[in-house]
């Protein structure tokens, strides 16, 4: 069967609809799920097509309907969970933390929590400091819970069927401006993808290597990976040949995925767009080179947004997101 | 106070145009940029828009009843009570479009709002100017000052865990706070009916030991007379009140929302007609005077909005600024 | 099912009994290797012990009204409500002191017990235990079988945003949740008067549409007969009920507590002798009949003591195990 | 005036004591601080001292107490509230992420919350999952929040007097088994300290180094720096010098600092009683060798809890736990 250029929204949603069409344990809550679909569309026209009992509506009391969602996964449902923006984590923390991923250890193994948390990140288009955070370490640092994060429409199909299969709690993130949603635009060339009709899984722990080279690695998730693929088009006039590491998954991180890459081309660039400190960033440096202390020819360079809560005006959001000009000095950099 | 004059009344009027002009004159500047594709983050007014089309009477009626002591904290939607509690509106406007001579300084935009002149704060996670609000009348408490604290909510919140937390110490602690639902019927898509268990909200007050009032009319007199009240018990130490007052929201959730969900027979009505006819009816002022004021209201906003887009863009580099107090300018 | 047969009370008092001897067995294990000097981490029973001295007839008159079907969660207080729900003895007294047969295999300890044959769970974090049990009767309904679920938690917790937040879903769905609130007067060492803006947490029931029900004598007949309405409420597809339980905390709010700030008029009672007074005036059964239920449930306990206190630990590589499902043994 | 040697709980409430007589605006805050003076006795004696105004125990509400904590800051007042364990911070972590760090912020300096955070942290006493964690790294994520840890008497007194003195929000973190209350068992000796009767400041953003040494870099906070210390006793016993870093402060985090005694001895072991991943100690790799790749002369080594939820059994927790003999054994690798 032919493939089509899909969206990540589009694509999310055909693995979502595939797996509920086959199993009645999987349904979805969250609000306003049932009319809108969720934040990115990922349960579009389920409300019609599943109804109200599978697509659930709900008030606005994260903690209790995320709750809710692990005592019926602790009930042998599968519940898909659309929590719109990570920002809002903060009111609901606890039932991320101590509860969905805890119980399964906490129990001995004797009590599964498999259960799907959707979550958009991210800022970009002036939406201010509670609306464009990305988090993404923060959850990534709960022992228990799987944390994942396509950034293009093949992984977000594949990616989604390995997490409605998963038994475990999987948080499932996508940057918001990667999703192909119409309210943030046009959507991002490098987000499209080939995606094949038929159902097909991504294994969780794998980076994905968006980009070959050799005189420096830039490793990148979510959105990040797109502004480094820009920055390694622009790097490639400079006749450097930047290669682009997706990370896809931080719980578990493919650390040796990485460090094959480093070994390769000698010079790391850490691309992110959470906050500098205790993050991916940090983390990613680290496992180089407590792994390979002689694999980095060159001092490591992380572009990420800095310790400060993200400004609403645009001239200031522009200076501190880790845009592909960023990117693209810091690798001239090393390569100098 | 607690009487109803006509200059009151008047001033209603006057607070609801002004409000109603701000948004009006944010939704046309927020489609700039903005059309044929819609985008968020394009255009000179970037970013998510709540606007308060709708629910002018909720500022105007509440902010009336209040002393410049007194304590606000308002949502994601907050430009009805900012405009009604007389923030700043050059600077406000400044604010929404990102500028220098914002309130601040353009790092908050249009659901931070600060104007610690008036006593004003907003911010947009759900709920959560519930607890700062008790706070600063428990600060005032303390400090043996006066001051009632105001926390505006919409029914939505309502069904936030903060909510039953910040009102059981309001009851337990007789603080003197006062919690405005503003019932607009919709969370986002979701209709009151389907995210809440009971009717009123007004009616949970019983489990907090608060009172609970509930005005139907989006009429700011009305609205006026029970915040009196409210406060009125606060200020003599009887506690606090859960305000539930319905409204509506005339714009959509934000900007962009096409309300397809919202039933015929849910059409949500415009209070300003029908209180300028009231006024007028009432003998309060004549259409000529109504019009008048309303111009008047039109004409300032648009020397705001003339202001904010005179004014002049942040450094990049402020970015960096005020993470910390008394560290950078 | 709902008569209050001699049977049923005798079987009262037996779980009363057991759940009493299994923590008055743990509070003598407790202190062994923390004398002369208190600390948490020493001894074959470590960390926190909180015990339920004083709850059993909670336990036991609302575990009675289930059927085993029904789902439950508890809280860090969990050994009379897992008593009475028949968890197995031994597995849960191997868990209190970390061993490998524990329910856990030793890495939940005594606030995390699960128990999946009877469809029991508990965990430590306050309130936690609300939103898992009300999804827990979402599932039965999405899944088409009978059960109700019931979340045991402290009037303490009744002050916590996820009440609220379950309880408003509650009856806004309809679902078969019954919230048994246990009110001990305490949290910790705050009387519920002073977290408390209401009298009682049942009368909070009118803000979720739920049913409220209070019982005021720590006793497991009327406890058991105001379950028996409750679930026959949500099986009737007549939504939650919050069933508020007057009970007592004899032990403290946990092992090393001093309770020196309780009053003197605040003393609580045991209800073990008088509900023994009650069966034997009411001719349910003798004194000697009475001794020898107690004597048989301290004799299982002493044998599940000793079945904890053979059993081997578990090895320290298993710690990396269950982190994930579906990987390590 | 003479010095006295005491423990940290006894030194904070020195310096919170000194403070609340001069200082009205300071109050205090949370559940049971009346009758129980804080988890740390930090508080200890206020309630008839101060009176119920002043020390307000709280209902288990802690996303209301500490929101309402806020807003009395932004008020003028300076609250001090005790949250117990870190492990609860999941069901008020909006407070922190977005209101109590963020409001300076995205006020553009109009509006102050001059307020204290205390917090307590760590296991290593059976307490299981949800009472054990450490999780600084989750709060030191958050722009806007400071958040410092001090790990012994001097230190505690004199930070709690700069919190008390700050006009932001300050997370006040102390690890249980280091603060010498008695549920905790004896004080650990390296924890007690000489400490002035006048009141002192210690600044934030200073590492404060324990014990000099010259093969080996050994940094730790909280429960790790006395684990590092006992390790650097066994290790001196070998021959090995090693040299014990306090980081004392995670926001601001001495970067220079770190980097001084690892230039020094070109060897690093990181300890940390948080979670691997995502945490403090990829960030103090990563800041090495960000700003100085050829300050290493061997692979940094990391000695923390792994991404486990903190088992409940004796045995279990034991083997998880970053002590001492793991990092004198992981100091010895380095020097092999
Ligand atoms: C904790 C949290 N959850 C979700 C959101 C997203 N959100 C923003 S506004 C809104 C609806 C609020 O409804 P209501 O309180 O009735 O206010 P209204 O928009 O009607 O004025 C939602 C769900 C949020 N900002 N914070
Ligand atoms: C969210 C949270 N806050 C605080 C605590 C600490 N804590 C454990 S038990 C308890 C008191 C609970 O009181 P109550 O709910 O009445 O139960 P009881 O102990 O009386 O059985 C507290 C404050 C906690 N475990 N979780
Ligand atoms: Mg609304
Ligand atoms: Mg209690």
């Amino acid at each position: 069967m032919s493939d089509r250029i899909l969206t990540m929204s589009r694509a999310g949603r055909e693995a979502l609809d595939w797996e509920m069409e086959r199993r009645p344990e999987i349904f979805c809550m969250g609000e306003d799920v049932f009319k809108f679909g969720g934040i990115f569309g990922t349960m579009d026209g389920f409300g019609a097509k599943y109804g109200p009992e599978r697509v659930i509506s709900t008030p606005i009391s994260e903690t209790g309907f995320i709750g809710m969602a692990v005592g019926a996964a602790m009930a042998g449902m599968h519940p898909v969970v659309d929590l719109a923006y990570i920002d809002f984590i903060g009111v609901c923390y606890n039932v991320l933390l101590n509860t969905a991923s805890k119980t399964h250890y906490m129990s001995g193994g004797a009590v599964k929590v498999p259960m799907t948390l959707l979550i958009g990140t991210g800022g970009g288009y002036n939406n201010a400091a509670q609306h464009s955070q990305c988090l993404h370490a923060t959850v990534a640092h709960i022992p228990g819970a799987k944390v994942v994060y396509p950034s293009n429409a093949y992984d977000a199909k594949g990616m989604l069927h390995t997490a409605l299969r998963d038994e475990n709690f999987v948080i499932f993130l996508t940057h918001k401006g990667t999703a192909g949603v119409g309210w943030m635009g046009t959507p991002i060339r490098t987000t499209l993808s080939e995606v094949p009709i038929e159902p097909y899984t991504v294994p969780f722990g794998k980076v994905r290597i968006c980009r070959a080279g050799t005189d420096v690695t830039i490793t990148g998730l979510g959105m990040s990976v797109h502004e480094a693929l820009k920055a390694a088009d622009a790097l490639e006039k400079d006749g450097i040949s930047a290669e682009v590491v997706d990370l896809r998954s931080l719980s578990p991180l493919d650390r040796d995925g990485i460090l094959e890459s480093v070994a390769k081309t000698g010079r790391l660039v850490v691309t992110d767009e959470d906050y500098l400190s205790f993050g991916v960033s940090g983390e990613v440096i680290a496992t180089v080179v407590e792994r390979d202390l002689s694999a980095l020819r060159k001092p490591p360079i992380r572009v990420t947004t800095p310790d400060i809560p993200i400004p609403f005006s645009r001239p200031l959001e522009q200076a501190i997101l880790p845009l592909a000009g960023r990117i693209a000095e810091a690798a001239r950099r090393l390569m100098a | 106070m607690s009487e109803l004059t006509d200059e009151l009344r008047r001033g209603f009027w006057e607070v609801m145009t002004l409000s109603r002009a701000f948004d009006d004159a944010m939704i046309a500047l927020y489609w700039e940029g903005k059309l044929p594709i819609f985008q968020f983050g394009a255009g000179p007014l970037p970013g998510e828009l709540h606007c308060s089309n709708g629910a002018e009477p909720v500022g105007a009626g509440v902010c009336a009843a209040l002393s410049p002591d007194d304590m606000i904290t308002a949502d994601h939607r907050p430009h009805h009570v900012a405009v009604a509690r007389g923030v700043d509106l050059n600077r406000m406007a400044a604010e929404l479009l990102g500028k220098k001579p914002g309130l601040s300084q353009g790092k908050g935009g249009h659901m931070h709002i600060y104007d610690p002149a008036v006593n004003f704060a907003s911010s947009g996670i759900i709920a959560e100017g519930l607890g700062p609000a008790a706070g600063m009348a428990l600060a005032r408490r303390l400090q043996k000052r006066p001051g009632v604290a105001v926390a505006f909510i919409g029914e939505g919140a309502a069904n936030q865990g903060a909510f039953h937390e910040v009102c059981n110490m309001v009851g337990l602690w007789k603080l003197p706070v006062i919690v405005v639902v503003q019932d607009n019927e919709w969370g986002v898509s979701t209709a009151k009916s389907e995210s809440t268990a009971v009717e009123r909200n007004a009616d949970r007050a019983s489990a907090y030991a608060m009172a609970g009032e509930w005005v139907g009319t989006n009429d700011p007199d009305d609205i006026y007379l029970a915040a009196v009240r409210a406060v009125a018990r606060a200020r003599a130490g009887e506690g606090g009140t859960i305000l539930e007052l319905k409204t509506a929201r005339l714009t959509g959730h934000f900007m962009g929302d096409q309300q397809a969900y919202i039933p015929e027979q849910m059409k949500q009505v415009d209070p300003l007609p029908l209180y300028r006819a009231k006024l007028i009816r009432d003998g309060v002022m004549t259409a000529e005077e109504a019009d008048a004021i309303e111009a008047r209201a039109k004409e300032r906003m648009a020397r705001a909005m003339q202001f904010a887009k005179d004014a002049p863009y942040p450094d990049p580099r402020e970015a960096f600024d005020h993470v910390f107090a008394g560290e950078a300018a």
